[in-house]
């Protein structure tokens, strides 16, 4: 109730001309429980207050009840479309503190999975920004090609999401017998597809005057609010963890960090369109050479951290996406922080959304792949 | 810069800050009162321009709250934590950052709301993601005995 | 006139994005035999899940109605979020030493996010995640499950 | 009473005379516009039955998919079984709500779509009023519907609705224009406002081969702004689920709902009939000048299955704009309307008034 006074107070003209809209909790662009309080002038937005919270599941309380394996499950259902990522965060976190050295086997296919995430991830973000434009056909061919990679994931990892694949030390299981062969179908069926998606939407001249100019977010502005991934390097904010801190088998491939300097929502669309392109070339680049080895290292059945503070970054398919463990020295850690990546991404939106209509909300929210479980937590 | 450098630097500049090489990163620990001077110095000074706030982390120790910041700077590439100390435990207070890097502002909604962290000078220091009245369920003395069960 | 020139240009440069993009879709409802869907319910009997593919924990138990469960309680201590519960028993063996042996496996479906960490760990094997993905049930209870079969004993060999 | 399925005239005057002379005149006309309103409302109920269920095995195509199949063969009773549920859903009131204009407002919608329907000729002698201001009449009823879209919008109580409400005002007042002009275009081409006379004059040519370029920019223009008529994608602000919910139908639950539901898809079927009769020949044959034998083949198809035939084609071009495109926002669509369609439309006049004069058509 204050900010409403607040709003009314602060006009200079009539107050009756400004109203308020609630987008969400349960609204059909949100993709999730988040709660825009939007001000309103006519079509045009003035001002947007995310309100958060709602599905708030006190991960990072609950972590510090559980293990160090235990966590990884947790990681799954935080930003659930970047599962393999954020499970391999808390792996590597505690390897690094364990001081511990995966083969190459396990880095390789770890970061054949990371890229196929990203590109499922990608594709459910592509049909979705499609579907917040009002293209309901994007939807389906999105998920059309992102089922095939869960198929992959559902063979491998024996879920199609929630995958828990990392273990802190390894992997759970070996790949699958037929995975290089399914991966290598799937990229060569999907190398057709991907052109399409840009006949039907990137080249379509509604969805480019719906997307150019709309939403700036400065460079300035994007690495003050800590605007990551696609998101920030729209901007031209080079923050790609892979190529500034890699990790896992990253060192040794060969690709590109995407960047772009327009700054607006079809930036951010391209961005994430070639983005897409360059993790078929990295998979192309891994899927070949998997050199044989240990799938898992042999660990302790409790593992104790060292007293101390350890922090990894990992870059997901919505940003930088860090685990910060500080631990006592016992089983759990003491206190466990996630930086996700969609809870700075959102707070941007004010800025980008103040001046357009509420049409063009609905799409700059959608430019920053928003996954709300991965902001509340 | 190296950590090495950064650490060298890092003592000519801030004399009064305990400074060490963590495990991965430089760690300086400031006292409370300097903190927002500080982080303005490390946003604005040209060798250490930090202008990328990674990540605030609210930790409950038992004798006080720590609040940890990782910084990164996108020119220079290097990563810093910059960690202070609250003097009180039980209504602990702190100056804001989120005039210095504005993503500080939803990071320190986020700690005063589990941890109950006070920001002095925070423009919109309200609860984030808990009702009014829940109390800051990641501190270590925090109970509830509906929601959470013990094994 | 230039400016005219470019007004014209940009209809037609627009139409003929929209064609474009309407070829695309147009390619896809004049090919019917392509759709993608499953016939979910239909295709039951021949729906074969993969063979890692986790539904549900299950004890397998051999033609004897013997499983390898030692009771060891490792699954329960491994599980993040309690759903198994091991209730043990104790039972005097033929040779007279007292041994403790598990009396009902309790696995609480509702609760578990099937993260195969209990499978992993148990020593004997004597668990693993089972292909069954339709668990809707009317009442809650019967997530609750027993897993050794009423009468089940541990099959000999096994080692604690 | 001689049935003729290529020719409804007689039928038609047959009901007429033997009704005139068992009752008294004004019996015999109260009886016969009962008949034909109840022939129309159980035409418009099925037709629009039909088209739900089109409408989503076509877009099921279109995204891959295979669309209803569960109820009954094909999933063919799908929309009634819709209909049914419909029929019995709480009719929910918002408590704010302005009660006599919330209520009145779909049937205001729906009206609108019937008036329209009565100057269509379906074939030779199924049509219930041939006026000479055929095409004048159907552009002042069918922009009526707006006026139900702004007391439902206004009346709900509700932002979303009346957001969507004021863009589906501002949207249907503006295309209103081009759908007139496009309409006014072949009007200049036929040289006559009435349907009838439309139809008859494309005995030997369609009036899209026979107008040759204005008349085909005229019929795209009026494709364009028939849809945007209709409150259907690439135009559905009015609607657009993923910004305003449901838009102006937010709050309407139950049969209210299946009104606005329906009235879309009679709007549809008017505007594609429209389009056909006004462009495609209506009922007529596709007869090309000389091909005796092949003219001859073409009138062995009742003329009631070429209208219907045309129309189905046009409906489904409109779905397939629906199914491709992203939605515009509410300044685009009004700058495609007066900044392209209207100026377009304005030139294409005078280059159809150029023809007429030149005589340079078909």
């Amino acid at each position: 109730m204050s900010e409403i006074k607040e709003v009314i107070v602060k006009t200079d003209r009539m107050a009756t001309d400004r109203y308020q809209v609630n987008m969400g909790p349960q609204h059909p662009s949100t993709h999730g429980v988040l709660r825009l309080l939007v001000t309103l002038e006519g079509e045009k937005v003035l001002n947007v207050q995310p309100h958060t919270g709602y599905i708030h599941s006190g991960i990072e309380k609950m972590c510090e009840a559980l293990t160090y394996p235990q966590i990884i499950h947790l990681t799954d259902r935080m930003d659930y479309l970047s599962a393999h990522m954020s499970n391999e965060a808390v792996a590597l976190c505690v390897e690094n503190a364990l001081q511990v050295e995966v083969s190459d086997r396990v880095k390789y296919i770890r970061t054949i999975m990371d890229e196929l995430t990203r590109l499922a991830s990608h594709q459910l973000w592509w049909c979705v920004y499609g579907m917040d434009l009002g293209a309901l056909t994007t939807f389906f061919y999105g998920l059309r090609d992102r089922e095939l990679i869960l198929d992959i994931f559902e063979e491998t990892c024996g879920a199609r999401m929630t995958v828990s694949y990392n273990t802190p030390g390894g992997l759970m299981f070996d790949i699958h017998p037929n995975f290089q062969k399914r991966v290598k179908d799937y990229l060569k069926y999907f190398k057709t597809k991907l052109p399409e998606y840009d006949e039907l939407l990137s080249g379509n001249v509604i969805m480019r005057e719906r997307t150019e100019g709309i939403g700036y977010l400065t460079l300035e502005d994007a690495i003050d609010f800590g605007v990551t991934g696609p998101s920030g390097r729209a901007s031209g904010f080079s923050n790609d963890i892979r190529k500034h801190q890699p990790y896992s088998a990253y060192p040794f491939v060969k690709f590109n960090e995407i960047l772009d300097h327009r700054c607006d929502s079809l930036a951010r669309y391209e961005v994430r369109i070639k983005e897409m392109w360059e993790s078929i070339s990295i998979i192309e680049q891994l899927i070949d050479n998997i050199p044989e080895g240990d799938y898992a290292l042999k660990m302790k059945g409790v593992m104790k951290l060292p007293e101390g503070e350890f922090y990894q970054r990992v870059e997901t398919a919505r940003g930088e996406f860090g685990v910060f463990i500080i631990s006592d020295g016992k089983k759990n850690p003491y206190r466990l922080k996630f930086r996700s990546s969609g809870f700075s991404n959102l707070f941007a939106l004010n800025n980008m959304a103040k001046g357009h209509k509420i049409a063009d909300l609905v799409a700059i929210m959608s430019t920053l792949d928003l996954i709300i479980p991965d902001i509340d937590r | 810069m190296t950590n090495d450098e950064l650490k060298t630097v890092l003592t000519e500049r801030f004399p009064a800050a305990e400074i060490k090489q963590g495990f991965q990163y430089v760690e300086m620990t400031v006292k409370a009162e300097d903190l927002h001077e500080i982080a303005v110095q490390l946003k604005q000074t040209d060798e250490f321009y930090f202008d990328y706030l990674i990540c605030l982390t609210g930790v409950d120790y038992p004798e006080n709250m720590e609040i940890i910041y990782h910084l990164e700077s996108i020119k220079h590439r290097h990563v810093m934590v910059l960690k202070v100390r609250t003097a009180d435990r039980v209504n602990p207070a702190i100056d804001t950052v989120s005039d210095v890097w504005i993503t500080a502002k939803y990071h320190e909604r986020e700690a005063y709301d589990l941890l109950g962290i006070h920001f002095n000078n925070h423009t919109d220091l309200r609860r984030l993601f808990l009702e009014d009245g829940w109390g800051f369920p990641l501190r270590k003395d925090y109970v509830d005995e509906v929601r959470i069960v013990e094994r | 006139m230039k400016s005219f020139i470019e007004y014209i240009v940009s209809i037609f440069k627009g139409v003929w994005t929209l064609l474009v993009g309407m070829k695309v879709t147009g390619k896809y409802v004049f090919t019917p035999w392509k759709h993608v869907t499953h016939k979910y319910p239909e295709n039951r009997e021949t729906l074969v899940m993969f063979e890692r593919f986790r539904g549900e924990v299950i004890m397998p138990h051999d033609a004897n109605n013997e499983h390898k469960c030692t009771g060891c309680g490792i699954c329960e201590l491994n599980c993040p979020n309690g759903s198994i519960e091991i209730i043990s028993k104790s039972v005097v063996t033929a040779d007279g030493k007292k041994k403790r042996m598990i009396d009902q496996h309790i696995y609480h479906l509702g609760m578990c996010t099937l993260c195969n960490l209990c499978v992993k760990a148990c020593p004997t094997g004597a668990i693993v995640m089972g292909q069954k993905f339709e668990h809707a049930v009317w009442d809650r209870s019967e997530l609750t499950k027993v897993l050794n079969q009423p009468g089940s004993k541990m099959s000999e060999g096994i080692k604690e | 009473m001689a049935f003729n399925i290529y020719d409804f005239t007689t039928l038609t005057h047959d009901i007429h005379v033997g009704l005139a002379e068992s009752f008294s005149p004004f019996l015999a006309t109260t009886i016969e516009w009962v008949i034909v309103g109840v022939v129309y409302l159980i035409f418009v109920a099925l037709f629009g039955l039909f088209l739900v269920y089109a409408e989503r095995k076509v877009c099921a195509a279109f995204q891959q998919r295979l669309g209803p199949n569960r109820v009954g063969p094909w999933g063919i009773f799908q929309t009634i079984a819709d209909f049914i549920k419909l029929l019995m859903k709480e009719l929910i009131m918002p408590r704010k709500a302005d009660w006599f204009l919330y209520n009145i407002a779909p049937f205001i919608v729906i009206i609108a779509s019937f008036l329209a329907i009565a100057v269509l000729p379906f074939a030779p002698g199924l049509q219930s009023l041939d006026f000479d201001i055929g095409v004048f009449y159907l552009t002042a009823v069918s922009s009526v519907g707006v006026i139900g879209i702004l007391l439902a919008g206004w009346s709900s109580n509700n932002k979303f609705s009346i957001i969507g409400a004021m863009r589906s005002g501002a949207q249907i007042l503006s295309y209103e224009l081009s759908v007139s002009l496009s309409l006014l275009t072949m009007v200049v081409f036929a040289g006559s406002m009435q349907f009838s006379t439309i139809v008859e004059g494309q005995r030997d040519a369609w009036f899209i081969f026979s107008g040759h370029i204005p008349a085909i920019i005229a019929f795209v223009i009026f494709l364009i702004a028939g849809t945007a008529e209709t409150n259907r994608g690439p135009f559905d602000l009015a609607e657009a689920e993923s910004e305003l919910v449901a838009g102006f139908h937010t709050e309407y639950s139950g049969i209210k709902f299946a009104m606005f539901f329906l009235a879309e898809y009679i709007n549809l079927f008017i505007i594609s009939a429209v389009a056909a009769t006004v462009f495609l020949g209506g009922w007529m044959p596709l007869h090309f000048g000389n091909f005796e034998s092949f003219n001859h083949i073409m009138d062995f198809i009742p003329p009631i299955v070429w209208f219907f035939m045309k129309v189905l084609t046009v409906i489904f071009i409109i779905m397939w704009f629906k199914w491709t495109f992203p939605r515009l926002r509410v300044d685009q669509i009004l700058t495609l309307e007066w900044k392209y369609l209207l100026p377009i439309n304005l030139v294409n006049i005078l280059l159809m008034a150029l023809v007429v004069l030149t005589k340079f058509h078909f």
